[in-house]
């Protein structure tokens, strides 16, 4: 098989040895969850339970409060303690719903329609809203927002991302193998709800398993396709995999939709999937518990809210001193100050790190040595942008491609002076947005 | 050798080899003034070029027919200022009366440059200059071009300058080198660079 | 304003090459000796010296359309008479400043101190201007080829102050030496500055 | 603190290179060059080197402490530096004359704009054209002859010189006392081909035999092993092509300006090489690459990291002009060899030619 | 004698006639032309741009890196250029320049930047993580809400020191940051830097500053804060604030510098030493010249610490240690008859 | 329209008296400019053949040469000329004395813009007197084989100053020999 893939990127080692050979073991029913209101792109889920209140397993705790907005259900029965500010997945503390368990997973009533593949579309996206479902993928963005395309951008292809190309993450891996059946069912729902005449599945080589089974299962269907990539960091970023698979060019600035193309992750479908079908909300995702740093690297199927600590103690605690803990992959994940951070929907991976693995070097100053230009995959200039943000000259900086990262790291991770490129790209763009408003 | 290959020389001379800035010391004011940028170095220099080639004209004009026959040379200095004084400042009135956007981006610079030395340098050098023969004197065309090459050779490294400048921008330099030491500095670098078309045999 | 004040101010404080950046052509073009610096430095104090005057006197018959046209007639009036004068009794002097005596016309230096003090101070305040500013640009003259000669040729003015086995640094005499050395005068003066 | 997690912006993991790693390989493959330097001209061509590369690593750290900033020369740039200018020196030369070049090149070249990766022309290309502009004697005279072959790497010196030596002395002189280019320099020099006889032909005639023998099979095997007259770094073609190797291979140089600039200069002397009147010889594009400082300035030099664009197009661009000049300055140019001279005033072009090769983003269509 | 003279003027004439004709009719011709052109050619200006240009030394050297110095006068006016880049106009220009664009700021209503927070900096701060990154608070404060304890507090990655261009701000060796209010211009681009908006720019005339925004309860507070002298919001300085100028909102004292006046009583009393007084013990103390005093109230009225005692048409006096040095006293008194020792 | 007038009249003014002031200037200084300039070539020329008088002729190419004869007995000493060529950056314009065997008897380097330290150490005495006693062969630079020996890293300067002697002899063995 030909592999394809996108110019530029980065080989960093995939460490997936770790985690890739454990099944998804269920985790234990947490004691309490905290979930987050804002756990995807768009404005906060607004609570409509107060504390005191009892709640059952997949009930309705805070709606969407706009277009792009998202429901959030409770993922263990029991009852509201808190609703106030909590430490995030990504770091920061925002506004969550805490909920005490009490033990006995009392769900509300679900469904199964023996006929779904032939509901309508618009149902299939009342009940994907309904559901509650954001991209798995990462970035969070409300699924059904993302299946109704404006009339004039018809989409003819869905490209389902199972490339997972952070290092040492697994979840997308195992779930592939395990759940190939349910993953091809979400992708034709999908297509089913934007009309798509295609379907892709994206899957990097250094899953040759997943490739096979993948392909295994397609055999016989004509729109549907198994795409293998090349082994390289960021293959799984939207518009590169959409360049890999299809060759097609997503504008700057624009969305997928501009070349008619959706991509959702494989967590997605299979979320889509289980909601469509048994109309049950997301409260539960595969998250890898992986890195040197924990005793038995794991892929859990964990209730949304689990506090992380919990998490690790399933896996049998940390195996050395810690010294980083990352929320995500190690390319684009954030690191946490402590374990209190609960997961959210799109948690893909915690990741437990040594005290040396997690030293990083020093910046110095650059060299121009222009690998980060080299390896940038959106054709940016990285050190230019950074410099330009740090000398405080946002209009070169923008003009440099500022706009145009989408954060992937992988100028950082070359860059053999420390830089901190991506630091100060991000920097660049809060400024920049400040400036904006401040114009305003 | 042509009348081409002349023109070759001599602009391979004026760009290169005897750069007014880097080789004849001429018009250093501008040229270490307005090359922190590259837009202002680029109207600067498309100011300079247009301004040294009217100046070199008309000059030589006067030169040849006012001041050889009526023997009197030595006013040349004063009448050539004269000459470059009142050209530029009526090219600048008529540019921003008649054409206000080439005024903004152009006409701005033409001030600056009647108290540049590189236009009134380049009047007395056509006077001086003889063709690579070693004999003949510079006819009027020759004396135009020359202005207008050695304008081009001087915008030429007003834009290497301000590019590098630019750059510049960006690196933690020691603060006492900033401004003008620096630009001193890249000056001579450039000038070192620029010695490998010393010698040229063309 | 003390007439010593004026005087003054452009050695050291108003310095017009290394405070105000002026008349950089020319302070690079001669100083690959001393003596050439001194021969530059004293025909150009002479000229601003005779047209501050002149200017100062002037400056309420001079329209305001035409001022800059008047201004550089009389300096180069006195420029050709600096020449005139050089070619005949100092004719070597003369051939190695070249093409810069003409020059002083647009000497920004000149031009500069005409329409920045002549032409708004009376006669006495601008002849103190023209010799110190003179003087300072002089002086900056002779500290830049000093070091210049020194370096290139081995010796100061003429004479040999470096030792036989020296071998001169020609760079020191020629255009990037000119121009480097300058540059770290300034800088130098920058940093005494930011002592300050 | 100590205690507590560390937290840093992602990613989280980093490539292993690092500066002195990049700066010490860079270092390591320009050791078979000292090596063959020390075996044709002796302990001068090693004592030289390390005079220069000491001196710029001193130079380096006095400044950065005058500076009051951390002392970082143990990144091996300022090294780098020392060795790559000692290199552009002939065995030949004074020991003071590494020692002034490296303080130049550091102080001048690369500190007074801020240390590493500041710096806007290449400080030992640098350094080397300060020497040559204030000691051009010291610098151009003085060759030293290899230990086993002739200044000019003309093989079969002995066979021609015999008659040579009868019928004009100053032809003996040339093609047993000058470095390759400068041969060819001065055979195509019409005034020398006239001096060699006072009959014209006879004259033409030698030259051509000169020429002939230049790029003979023999001439271009001691060309390539470096037994010939030059600087100490460019002795030996083969010896640079091995460091090249190494560094290509540890993705440390990029193909693309070695290539263009070779294949520029292969291109322009297969076309432009000939010399008017002599005969024209296939080998001649081989005698252009590896003669002089080609070698070591396609791949050491012109890929130095900071003096060079940034864009991938930009350097395509940056290389075929260094190749163009080199090949004007050797065929028409004052100096017998033009390899620094193209490469200082290509990297002063850097800053526009990354101004006008800025890639499109991913996406973004043309204006 | 006479004869000498015509002669040789004879022959003067004839040396300098035709170069008088001719160079005077280059001259004659240049200025009709000019003359001409401008009218004919005649744009109208900005007057403040012509202003500036005859400010302006008119050497046209570039130094502003303007084209020149109509160049730069027209920057001014139409960019908002610096005032002060003219090297060889020096101060002097600048100021002419200043009086034109009228940029003077009144000195009567002089503000200077105050960080409100006693942290930051490496010796000063409790940590919630080993930051590893560009320092700059801007960009910390993104990364799991910033690396210190206290997230109102200051990061103390100097952003505000190095958005400064008037070097205002020092660093001392603490690491702490001090505004020197003769350097400050108030140009508020440390306010604008400081991601967590702790600078306010504050009439100069106030020397009273609540050097905390943490808005934690107490026990917390105290906790989180690297100096340890967080407001706790226990409202003992609003209580003794004898003009009301004090609030205490979400665990946090706030000033309302328009009702302020300057007396420092908050500080005084303040348990954790949130508030900073610059004045502390160098107030003067009012005291009433016995001659001049009418005996007219009005300042034992307005005493805020009822510190001046007397009867109507008595000669009042002053209880020195009751007297905070507010001087409110003296602004008020009819007869100019406080005065401050 | 007196506006426009006063302005010209104004502009006519002062460059009539500036240029007034210079024309008289120059009728001071042209003379001695002249005389100096003359005076400096007889006594250039006699530096070259002392106790001569000299008289111009003139070679194909329109450039002087001057027949030097005895003061005392009148024969025909020598000849001298001036040779210029371009050099590296300048022409250089040498003043040759020669005999009438076209042997060099001295020369004298009469103006030059070389690099200084380099090409412009030709006005140097070692570097003239090696000139002496040659004939147009002879003047051959040592780097093309000949006997001049050049200034160090400044052969282009010598090589012009060697060969614009000699090209110029050979001028003059025509003109000489066209006259007689
Ligand atoms: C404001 C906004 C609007 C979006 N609208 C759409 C949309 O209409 N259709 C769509 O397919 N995706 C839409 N997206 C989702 C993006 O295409 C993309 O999937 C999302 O930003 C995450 O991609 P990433 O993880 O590669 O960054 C939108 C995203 C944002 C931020
Ligand atoms: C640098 C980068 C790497 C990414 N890698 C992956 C990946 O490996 N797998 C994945 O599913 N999404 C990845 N994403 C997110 C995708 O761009 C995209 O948002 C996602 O596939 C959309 O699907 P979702 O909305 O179902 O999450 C990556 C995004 C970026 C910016
Ligand atoms: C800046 C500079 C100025 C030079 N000036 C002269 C000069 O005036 N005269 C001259 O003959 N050579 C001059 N040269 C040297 C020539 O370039 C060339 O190296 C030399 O003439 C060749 O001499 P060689 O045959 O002894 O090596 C100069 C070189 C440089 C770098
Ligand atoms: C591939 C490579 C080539 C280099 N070439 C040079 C060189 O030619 N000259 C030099 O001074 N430094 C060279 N350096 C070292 C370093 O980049 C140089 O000192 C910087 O220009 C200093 O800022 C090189 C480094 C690398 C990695
Ligand atoms: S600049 Fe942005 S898109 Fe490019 S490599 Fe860096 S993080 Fe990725
Ligand atoms: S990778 Fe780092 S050192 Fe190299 S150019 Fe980019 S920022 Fe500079
Ligand atoms: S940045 Fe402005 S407001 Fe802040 S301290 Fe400095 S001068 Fe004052
Ligand atoms: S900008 Fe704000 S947070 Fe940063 S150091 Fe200054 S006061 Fe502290
Ligand atoms: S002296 Fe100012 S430009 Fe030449």
């Amino acid at each position: 098989m030909r592999l394809r893939t996108f110019p530029g990127g980065v080989h960093p080692h995939d460490e997936k040895h770790y985690s890739a050979s454990s099944p998804i073991t269920l985790a234990p029913l947490p004691a309490k969850v905290t979930i987050h209101v804002s756990q995807h792109i768009g404005s906060p889920s607004s609570p409509v339970v107060a504390v005191g209140d009892e709640v059952k397993t997949g009930q309705l705790i805070a709606e969407a409060s706009g277009f792009v907005s998202l429901n959030q259900h409770a993922s263990i029965s029991g009852k509201v303690t808190a609703i106030d500010r909590f430490p995030h997945p990504c770091g920061t503390s925002s506004l969550a719903i805490q909920i005490t368990g009490d033990g006995e997973d009392k769900w509300v009533e679900l469904a199964d329609e023996a006929d779904y593949m032939n509901l309508s579309a618009n149902e299939m996206k009342s009940r994907i809203a309904a559901a509650g479902i954001c991209g798995m993928g990462g970035a969070g963005f409300p699924t059904n927002v993302k299946l109704s395309p404006p009339e004039d951008k018809p989409i003819d292809t869905v490209i389902l991302n199972g490339v997972e190309c952070e290092p040492f993450l697994t979840s997308d891996y195992r779930l592939m193998m395990e759940h190939a059946d349910e993953i091809i069912s979400g992708l034709k729902l999908i297509m089913k709800t934007v009309n798509a005449r295609q379907g892709i599945i994206g899957i990097e080589a250094n899953k040759p398993d997943a490739i096979a089974l993948m392909e295994k299962k397609l055999k016989g269907e004509a729109n549907l396709e198994v795409v293998g990539l090349k082994l390289r960091y960021p293959q799984g970023a939207e518009k590169q995999l959409i360049y890999a698979a299809t060759r097609r060019k997503v504008p700057a600035g624009g969305l997928p939709m501009a070349v008619g193309v959706v991509v959702q992750n494989v967590g997605t479908a299979f979320a889509v999937y289980e909601a469509i079908r048994y109309r049950k909300p997301l409260i539960d995702r595969i998250i890898s518990i992986t890195g040197e740093g924990i005793k038995k690297p794991s892929n859990l199927k964990a209730r949304i809210g689990t506090a992380f600590s919990e998490l690790v103690e399933f896996c049998g605690g940390a195996s050395m001193e810690i010294g980083k803990l990352i929320s995500g992959g190690p390319m684009m994940g954030f690191a946490l100050p402590s374990l209190d951070a609960s997961m959210g929907k799109g948690s893909s991976g915690l990741l437990l790190f040594g005290k040396k693995a997690a030293r990083l070097l020093d910046e110095k100053s650059c060299l121009r040595c222009a690998r980060c230009v080299d390896v940038c995959p959106m054709n940016l200039l990285p050190s230019l942008i950074a410099s330009a943000v740090k000398y405080k000259d946002l209009d070169k900086a923008v003009e440099a491609g500022l706009n145009d990262c989408m954060k992937c790291g992988s100028c950082s991770y070359v860059c053999p002076a420390q830089i901190r490129l991506v630091q100060w790209i991000d920097t660049g763009k809060i400024r920049y947005a400040e400036a904006q408003r401040a114009k305003k | 050798m042509g009348y081409i290959g002349e023109l070759f020389v001599m602009a391979m001379t004026a760009i290169f080899i005897q750069n007014f800035v880097l080789s004849r010391f001429l018009g250093l004011c501008p040229y270490l003034g307005v090359s922190k940028k590259l837009d202002s170095a680029f109207g600067m220099g498309m100011a300079v070029i247009f301004v040294m080639t009217l100046a070199s004209a008309f000059t030589f004009l006067i030169y040849k027919y006012l001041l050889i026959p009526y023997n009197m040379i030595y006013l040349q200095t004063i009448a050539f200022i004269l000459t470059i004084a009142a050209l530029v400042q009526f090219v600048e009135m008529v540019i921003q009366k008649n054409a206000p956007a080439l005024y903004k981006s152009l006409g701005v610079y033409l001030p600056l440059i009647t108290t540049n030395c590189a236009v009134l340098g380049v009047a007395i050098l056509n006077t001086k200059a003889i063709r690579t023969d070693g004999i003949t004197a510079y006819n009027f065309l020759d004396a135009v071009l020359n202005g207008f090459f050695s304008g081009v050779g001087f915008t030429f490294v007003l834009l290497a300058m301000a590019g590098i400048r630019e750059r510049l921008e960006f690196v933690d330099m020691p603060k006492s080198m900033r401004g003008m030491p620096i630009g001193l500095i890249l000056a001579g670098i450039m000038a070192l660079a620029f010695y490998g078309f010393m010698g040229f045999k063309i | 304003m003390s007439f010593v004040k004026e005087l003054s101010k452009g050695i050291i404080k108003e310095n017009p090459i290394f405070v105000i950046v002026l008349g950089m052509c020319p302070t690079l073009a001669v100083t690959s000796s001393v003596q050439n610096g001194i021969g530059m430095g004293l025909a150009a104090t002479f000229v601003l010296i005779c047209s501050n005057i002149i200017i100062s006197l002037i400056k309420n018959i001079t329209p305001e359309k035409i001022r800059i046209p008047i201004y550089i007639t009389v300096i180069a009036a006195f420029v050709s008479i600096v020449d005139m004068a050089m070619a005949a009794y100092v004719p070597g002097l003369h051939k190695s400043l070249g093409l810069f005596i003409p020059l002083i016309v647009v000497n920004c230096i000149i031009l500069g101190r005409a329409e920045a003090f002549a032409s708004k101070n009376n006669m006495l305040a601008s002849l103190a201007d023209g010799i110190g500013m003179g003087l300072g640009f002089t002086l900056s003259l002779v500290v830049v080829a000093a070091i210049r000669e020194i370096l290139g040729a081995g010796t100061f003015a003429g004479i040999a102050v470096m030792p036989k086995t020296y071998e001169p640094m020609l760079v020191a005499i020629l255009a990037p030496g000119a121009f480097i050395t300058l540059g770290f005068l300034m800088a130098l003066m920058n940093m005494m500055k930011e002592k300050k | 603190m100590k205690d507590k997690y560390i937290v840093s912006s992602a990613p989280h993991v980093h490539d292993k290179t690092t500066i002195p790693m990049v700066m010490w390989n860079v270092v390591i493959a320009l050791i078979p060059a000292l090596v063959f330097a020390v075996y044709y001209w002796g302990l001068r061509a090693l004592v030289l080197t390390l005079l220069g590369a000491i001196s710029a690593v001193v130079t380096e750290a006095a400044i950065q402490k005058l500076r009051k900033v951390p002392v970082s020369v143990s990144d091996g740039s300022a090294f780098l530096t020392g060795l790559l200018l000692a290199y552009n020196i002939h065995a030949g030369a004074p020991l003071w004359l590494p020692i002034a070049g490296s303080v130049f090149a550091i102080a001048i070249g690369k500190q007074v704009f801020g240390g590493l990766g500041t710096n806007p022309v290449n400080p030992a290309l640098l350094g080397r054209a300060f020497l040559l502009a204030s000691w051009p004697t010291l610098m151009t005279a003085g060759w030293v002859k290899p230990r086993t072959g002739t200044l000019s790497g003309i093989s079969n010196v002995d066979d021609i010189a015999l008659n040579l030596q009868s019928v004009s002395p100053k032809a003996y002189e040339l093609v047993t006392g000058a470095t390759p280019l400068k041969v060819v320099q001065s055979l195509r020099d019409s005034s020398f081909v006239a001096s060699i006889n006072s009959s014209a032909t006879e004259g033409v005639d030698i030259a051509n035999r000169i020429f002939t023998n230049i790029t003979e099979m023999n001439s271009l095997k001691n060309l390539f092993w470096g037994n010939i007259g030059g600087c100490i770094g460019e002795v030996s073609a083969f010896a640079l092509l091995l460091g090249a190797a190494y560094l290509l291979y540890k993705n440390i140089i990029e193909w693309r300006i070695p290539l263009f600039y070779v294949g520029t200069v292969f291109v322009l002397s297969f076309l432009f090489g000939p010399i008017k009147g002599s005969g024209y010889s296939m080998m001649l594009p081989f005698f252009h690459i590896f003669s002089g400082g080609l070698m070591l300035g396609a791949f050491f030099m012109a890929t130095d990291y900071t003096t060079t664009p940034l864009t991938k197009n930009g350097r395509i661009v940056f290389a075929i002009g260094c190749g163009l000049l080199t090949m004007v300055i050797r065929l028409v140019g004052g100096y017998p060899e033009g390899v620094s001279y193209s490469i200082l005033f290509m990297n002063v072009m850097t800053p526009l030619i990354d101004k006008f090769t800025v890639p499109k983003a991913f996406g973004r269509i043309k204006k | 004698m006479m004869i000498v003279v015509l002669q040789s003027s004879a022959s003067l004439m004839s040396v300098i006639g035709a170069p008088i004709v001719i160079i005077g009719g280059l001259g004659l011709i240049f200025g009709l032309i000019l003359a001409i052109a401008s009218k004919v050619f005649e744009v109208k200006l900005d007057p403040r741009v012509e202003q500036i240009i005859a400010a302006l030394p008119g050497a046209n050297c570039g130094a502003c890196g303007k084209a020149g110095c109509a160049g730069y006068a027209d920057a001014i006016v139409h960019e908002g250029a610096d005032i002060c880049a003219c090297a060889p106009g020096g101060p002097a220009a600048a100021a002419l320049i200043a009086k034109i664009m009228g940029k003077e700021a009144g000195a009567m209503d002089r503000k200077v930047a105050v960080i409100h927070c006693s942290s930051g900096g490496h010796n000063n701060t409790k940590w919630k993580y080993a930051y590893q990154g560009i320092e700059s608070c801007k960009s910390a404060v993104n990364i799991a809400d910033g690396p210190n304890l206290c997230t109102w507090g200051c990061v103390g990655f100097n952003d505000c020191y190095n958005a400064c261009v008037f070097d205002a701000i020092s660093i001392d060796d603490q690491g702490l940051r001090h505004i020197d209010p003769d350097k400050c211009t108030a140009c508020g681009a440390c306010v604008t830097a400081c991601p967590r908006k702790l600078i306010m720019l504050i009439p100069q005339n106030q020397h009273v500053h609540i050097l905390c925004s943490s808005k934690a309860k107490n026990p917390l507070a105290k906790q989180l804060c690297g100096t340890e002298k967080p407001c706790i919001g226990c409202g003992l300085c609003s209580r003794k604030c004898p003009v009301q100028a004090i609030t205490v909102e979400n665990n946090l004292a706030r000033i309302d510098y328009s009702k302020c006046i300057d007396c420092g009583l908050c500080a005084t009393v303040c348990p954790t030493k949130a508030i900073g007084d610059i004045k502390a013990g160098k107030r003067k103390k009012a005291e009433i010249v016995a001659e001049k005093c009418i005996g007219c109230t009005i300042c034992a009225k307005i005493c805020p610490t009822k510190a001046i005692s007397g009867e109507l048409k008595q000669t009042h006096v002053v209880d020195k240690d009751a007297c905070i040095g507010c001087e409110q006293c003296v602004a008020k008194c009819p007869k100019k008859a406080i005065e401050l020792v | 329209m007196k506006y426009y007038i006063k302005l010209s009249l104004i502009l006519l003014i002062f460059c009539a008296v500036a240029s007034g002031i210079l024309a008289y200037v120059n009728s001071l200084t042209e003379p001695v400019i002249k005389d100096r300039k003359a005076k400096e070539e007889v006594a250039t020329r006699s530096e070259l053949i002392p106790d001569a008088d000299f008289m111009e002729g003139k070679m194909a190419d329109g450039t002087a040469y001057f027949v030097a004869t005895s003061k005392a007995t009148g024969d025909t000493l020598g000849y001298t000329f001036i040779a210029a060529k371009t050099g590296y950056s300048s022409k250089v314009q040498t003043m040759v004395g020669v005999d009438k065997n076209m042997t060099v008897l001295k020369i004298k380097v009469i103006d030059q813009a070389e690099t200084p330290g380099l090409g412009a150490n030709c006005t140097q005495d070692w570097f003239l007197k090696q000139f002496e006693n040659r004939q147009a062969t002879d003047l051959v630079v040592d780097k093309d084989g000949g006997t001049v020996k050049s200034m160090a890293g400044a052969t282009i300067t010598t090589r012009c100053i060697a060969t614009s002697i000699a090209e110029q002899i050979a001028m003059l063995k025509v003109a000489i020999g066209g006259a007689e």
